[in-house]
């Protein structure tokens, strides 16, 4: 599903390369659940913008269902991630003022649909994230744990295959954290490859994890298999 | 439609920043009212101008005495009448009446023995009172003047002072309706016979002479014939006015038009610099759009439509505002630019005009302004990286 | 400087033209920068900036060719009530003549807008492919519409500064009209013969599209359009007036005989435009059915359009002109 | 917050406050238009009616300063930059003194 091929990601400063991340290779099976555990500044976050597709890196490849992404023109990396990929975001980045099923809808409207049937998919990922009944509020009016839910139905809206989230539970308390892990285990039972960055320790209890890969200093150090 | 989703957020979006645009549409709205009402103004009076040429002689004969234009003898007009090709030929006498060294009327005799005249008048007063108008010495006067005498308490009558100092008394027929004031405001119409001795011209003179030449190709050769009649002589065609009235009010319309392009060149900075301060505070939620699918080319189209569809609100709410104080309201204040202040208060009602190329020559002024500065801003907001969005 | 520079069509249109021209101005210089730098396997940072600025540039692009469109027809409506203030014009066709410089503007002005159209739709494929193959060839072609824009700036300018006023220009009627033993058509055909080639080459034009035959269309498209434009002045042109000695190509725009001019070339020159965007992007293995159609559309609409005015002349009065 | 009705058609939805901008807008359009429509040239024809009994069509202007009212046959070359313009003295350029 996912190929990292020696994946390099540096700034000159001064003539100097800084390395943020240095020859990474990752290879994710698809249905599988991958957890990209680091401190801060690690990279873990730059690798997972660079996977979405949303980062360029500076030499290397990701190539995802067999597709090489990072050099993919902007019409068409764009086209990739609203079909392929659903992210969910720390800071949940939802549009202000706007209602949850139209936030939810966003992913679906570049692709040219029906407005009919694009309330229609928000809809249902509203359910299948468990928030359709807050349908009509608008993000200042949720908590952080209905945003998170709304974040979820939004990655989802479009039905990808790859779920990437960074930090998902940074900004949650522990019961709403333990929701967002069921949430995760329902994708994951319906055939999802996830890939989640954190450094919450939350995650090391995850019954349904194949693979947790520790990033240092822009380095895989441990790749273990659960 | 299949892309309605899209349709759909564009609103939602430009709602949602109503307040932001609310300012800009504002503004535009008021340019495009302010640009419009001027050329709908000078666009109606150069088409009624135009419109009434109709009724405008073919050649006016006139005696240049010093430059000035002097009384010409009537018997002109049989030499006239000499000439093949020529047809209508009339004595005109008019000239201006001061009420005081401010306010003056034009004063116009009319031939009322004359058939053509005749007919006219017919439907201008009703016929049924017309052998009443022609049974004594009387007159018609715009509405410009009728005001003038009523504050004068001259309503039913007025005694004119003739350059010899007598006293001329002539009764109020009828008012001329201020529909027809963009050419009648300040005329008094009475019998040619009254009119001379208003304007203190002998029986035998006249101011000048008109004439109609039905076949256009004789022109040339009839306009040298009558140059040729006397030394001093001149003769105007009816192109020569057309191209005068064309000239008059484009050269207003266009000084305006100069200044206001001075004021979009601002406009236009003002909107630029608005739009790269938005951008800053736009960079999240477009990061969020490019993150979750949108490509920079859809940000790109959902921003210019934005914007276009600012700019036709502005327009239509603009030149529609616009049109409704020129045609329904008569344009006050902005009336006496085109049609001058200080003679006799001008009750003209503008025919309404709307004219293709005005219209597109404010569009396009506006469009081109408007879009053009906001381009580059966009532009820079549609290229935000996605990565902004962690 | 005369009162033409106190015309409100001349101002506006010497405005947007300056606009415009800046626009182009900044677009040449990035246009340059990326023939010069472009490198897609890079993936340094001068790339990226590249790929970004080829939005702005295509943006810009747009922008200039909508606006051009406008333009166009805005400034036959300006020269067309610019015939009021001139001596001697009875319309545009006076106007445009009044010296050396109108016509070869028009003609700038319409190599212009399809120079647009091609880039624009060398972009489109362009944007659709994965590793932008028509990159050069499409910034080049920018590179040529921003020169004609310079030049036409140029034009502009040389045309209106050089109108005189007080010189009396020839109306359509000196312009067109039939001169004495000189034959105004090319070729040294006569009318019938003209009628003839006209619909021989539309149907041959519509042919060589149906048949995909690209060099048979670009040939017989632009020789359809140029006895086209021989055909209207001088035949179909008599009968939109319905005055056999009436031959202009202008005063059909007017308002008299309801601004059907406009439709009349503007068919004329889009389907045109299409056919020979067609053929050009074909000789480049793209197919574009769209283009096509609107080609074999546009010009069937013209021949239509000119035909019906003959027809209806002839059903209304029994007799030809 | 937005409430959405339906309009025309099932399925089509406008948000409100959208529509009652754009049906205030289409108001203002239709009437200036029913407005012009129903009195273009009435004005004009009256106008036509006066100059055919007068033969004068000049505008009546509110000039301040009496000029004779063909102003614009004084071919004055008063101007000698601009020859070709119209002196501004004359022109009723400005109508106040």
């Amino acid at each position: 599903m996912v190929i990292i091929e020696n994946l390099n990601k540096f700034y000159e400063i001064d003539g100097q390369k800084q390395y943020i991340l240095n020859g990474i290779n990752l290879s994710v099976q698809k249905g599988e659940c991958v957890i990209l555990k680091g401190v801060s500044g690690s990279g873990k976050t730059t690798l997972l913008s660079i996977i979405a597709g949303l980062d360029k890196p500076s030499s290397g490849k990701v190539i995802i269902d067999g597709e090489a992404v990072s050099k993919l023109p902007d019409m068409h990396l764009s086209k990739f991630r609203a079909k392929k990929i659903g992210i969910v975001f720390q800071n949940f980045n939802l549009l202000e003022g706007v209602n949850l099923l139209d936030n939810t809808m966003v992913p679906l409207i570049a692709d040219k649909i029906g407005l009919k049937e694009a309330k229609d998919k928000a809809l249902n990922a509203l359910k299948l994230a468990n928030i359709e009944h807050k349908a009509n509020k608008i993000p200042s009016e949720l908590s952080g744990g209905e945003k998170q839910r709304g974040a979820i139905a939004r990655a989802l809206v479009a039905n990808p295959n790859l779920i990437l989230c960074d930090e998902p539970t940074a900004n949650l308390d522990r019961e709403n954290s333990l929701k967002f892990i069921s949430a995760l285990k329902k994708l994951h039972s319906m055939g999802k490859t996830l890939i989640i960055a954190t450094h919450d320790p939350i995650f090391e209890e995850l019954d349904f994890k194949h693979k947790v890969v520790e990033i240092s200093q822009g380095k895989i150090g441990f790749a273990v298999d659960a | 439609m299949k892309n309605n989703s899209f349709f759909y957020f564009l609103t939602l979006n430009l709602l949602k920043e109503k307040r932001r645009y609310a300012g800009i549409v504002i503004i535009s709205s008021l340019l495009i009212f302010l640009l419009s009402s001027v050329l709908f103004i000078s666009s109606s009076i150069k088409q009624t101008l135009n419109y009434t040429l109709k009724a405008q002689p073919d050649f006016i004969v006139q005696n240049i005495k010093g430059g000035k234009v002097a009384p010409i003898n009537s018997n002109m007009v049989n030499k006239i009448l000499n000439i093949y090709g020529v047809e209508k030929v009339t004595k005109r006498v008019y000239g201006r009446y001061f009420f005081d060294d401010k306010y003056s009327t034009l004063i116009v005799g009319v031939d009322f023995l004359d058939e053509q005249s005749n007919k006219n008048l017919e439907t201008l007063i009703n016929s049924t009172d017309l052998k009443q108008f022609l049974s004594k010495e009387q007159m018609i006067i715009g509405q410009g003047v009728k005001n003038y005498l009523k504050t004068h308490y001259y309503n039913l009558e007025y005694n004119f002072l003739t350059p010899d100092g007598q006293m001329k008394n002539i009764k109020i027929f009828k008012t001329l309706s201020s529909k027809s004031a963009i050419i009648s405001n300040d005329e008094t119409i009475m019998p040619l016979k009254s009119a001379q001795k208003v304007l203190g011209l002998k029986e035998n003179k006249i101011t000048d002479i008109a004439l109609n030449v039905p076949n256009d190709s004789e022109w040339q050769t009839v306009k040298a014939k009558l140059q040729s009649l006397n030394f001093n002589i001149r003769v105007i065609s009816k192109k020569d006015m057309q191209k005068a009235y064309e000239s008059l009010f484009n050269y207003k319309g266009g000084l305006f038009l100069v200044l206001f392009l001075i004021v979009i060149a601002t406009f236009s900075l003002l909107l630029y610099l608005r739009y790269t301060l938005a951008a800053s505070l736009e960079r999240k939620e477009i990061a969020i759009l490019r993150a979750v699918g949108w490509s920079i080319k859809d940000v790109l189209k959902l921003k210019f439509l934005e914007n276009i569809f600012l700019v036709i609100f502005a327009f239509i709410l603009g030149s529609s505002l616009a049109y409704i104080f020129v045609f329904v309201l008569n344009a006050p204040l902005l009336k006496n630019i085109f049609l001058g202040g200080s003679n006799l208060t001008n009750f003209a009602k503008f025919t309404p005009v709307v004219d293709y190329g005005v219209l597109s020559t404010i569009f396009i002024i506006f469009t081109v302004a408007f879009l053009s500065s906001v381009l580059i801003p966009v532009w820079k907001i549609a290229v935000t990286e996605p990565k902004e969005a962690l | 400087m005369n009162e033409l520079f106190l015309n409100n069509y001349v101002i506006v249109y010497l405005f947007s033209e300056t606009v415009l021209f800046l626009m182009a101005l900044y677009a040449f210089f990035k246009d340059i920068v990326i023939l010069k730098y472009w490198d897609f396997e890079s993936f340094s940072a001068r790339q990226l900036k590249l790929e970004k600025q080829g939005y702005l540039l295509s943006t810009i692009a747009t922008f200039i060719f909508a606006l051009k469109f406008i333009l166009l027809i805005y400034f036959v409506y300006m020269i067309d009530s610019l015939s009021i203030i001139i001596p001697g014009a009875m319309c545009g066709a006076g106007v445009i003549s009044a010296n050396s410089y109108g016509m070869p503007l028009l003609f700038i002005k319409l190599t212009t807008i399809f120079t647009f159209l091609l880039f624009l739709t060398l972009n489109n494929l362009d944007l659709k492919a994965k590793n932008y193959p028509l990159l050069k060839l499409k910034s080049w072609v920018l590179l040529a519409a921003l020169l004609l824009i310079f030049l036409e700036s140029f034009f502009d300018l040389s045309y209106l500064f050089n109108i005189d006023l007080s010189v009396p220009v020839s109306c359509c009627s000196a312009l067109f009209g039939n001169l004495e033993g000189a034959n105004p058509l090319p070729f040294g055909l006569n009318i019938k013969n003209l009628l003839i080639l006209y619909y021989t080459l539309y149907i041959a034009s519509v042919l060589a599209i149906l048949l995909e035959n690209r060099f048979l269309t670009a040939f017989t498209l632009i020789l359809f359009a140029i006895i086209s434009y021989y055909a209207v002045v001088y035949f179909f042109g008599t009968y939109i007036y319905q005055l056999p000695t009436h031959k202009c190509p202008f005063c059909m725009m007017q308002k008299e005989y309801y601004y059907v001019g406009y439709l009349v070339w503007g068919s004329l020159f889009i389907g045109l435009f299409f056919g020979l965007i067609w053929v050009i992007i074909g000789f480049l293995k793209y197919k574009n059915k769209t283009a096509k159609q609107i080609a074999i559309a546009s010009i069937s609409l013209f021949v239509v359009l000119c035909s019906s005015y003959v027809l209806f002349y002839y059903l209304k009065n029994g007799v030809f002109l | 917050m937005h409430i959405k009705i339906a309009l025309f058609k099932k399925g089509k939805t406008v948000i409100k406050e959208f529509l009652i901008y754009t049906i205030f807008i289409i108001i203002l359009f239709t009437a200036v238009n029913l407005h012009y429509f129903f009195s273009k040239n009435s004005i004009n024809r009256d106008s036509l009616t006066v100059a055919k009994v007068t033969k004068i069509t000049e505008p009546s202007l509110s000039v301040g300063i009496f000029e004779n009212r063909f102003l614009y046959l004084d071919k004055s070359f008063d101007n000698n930059v601009y020859p070709d313009m119209m002196s501004i003295n004359k022109t009723g350029f400005v109508y106040e003194k």
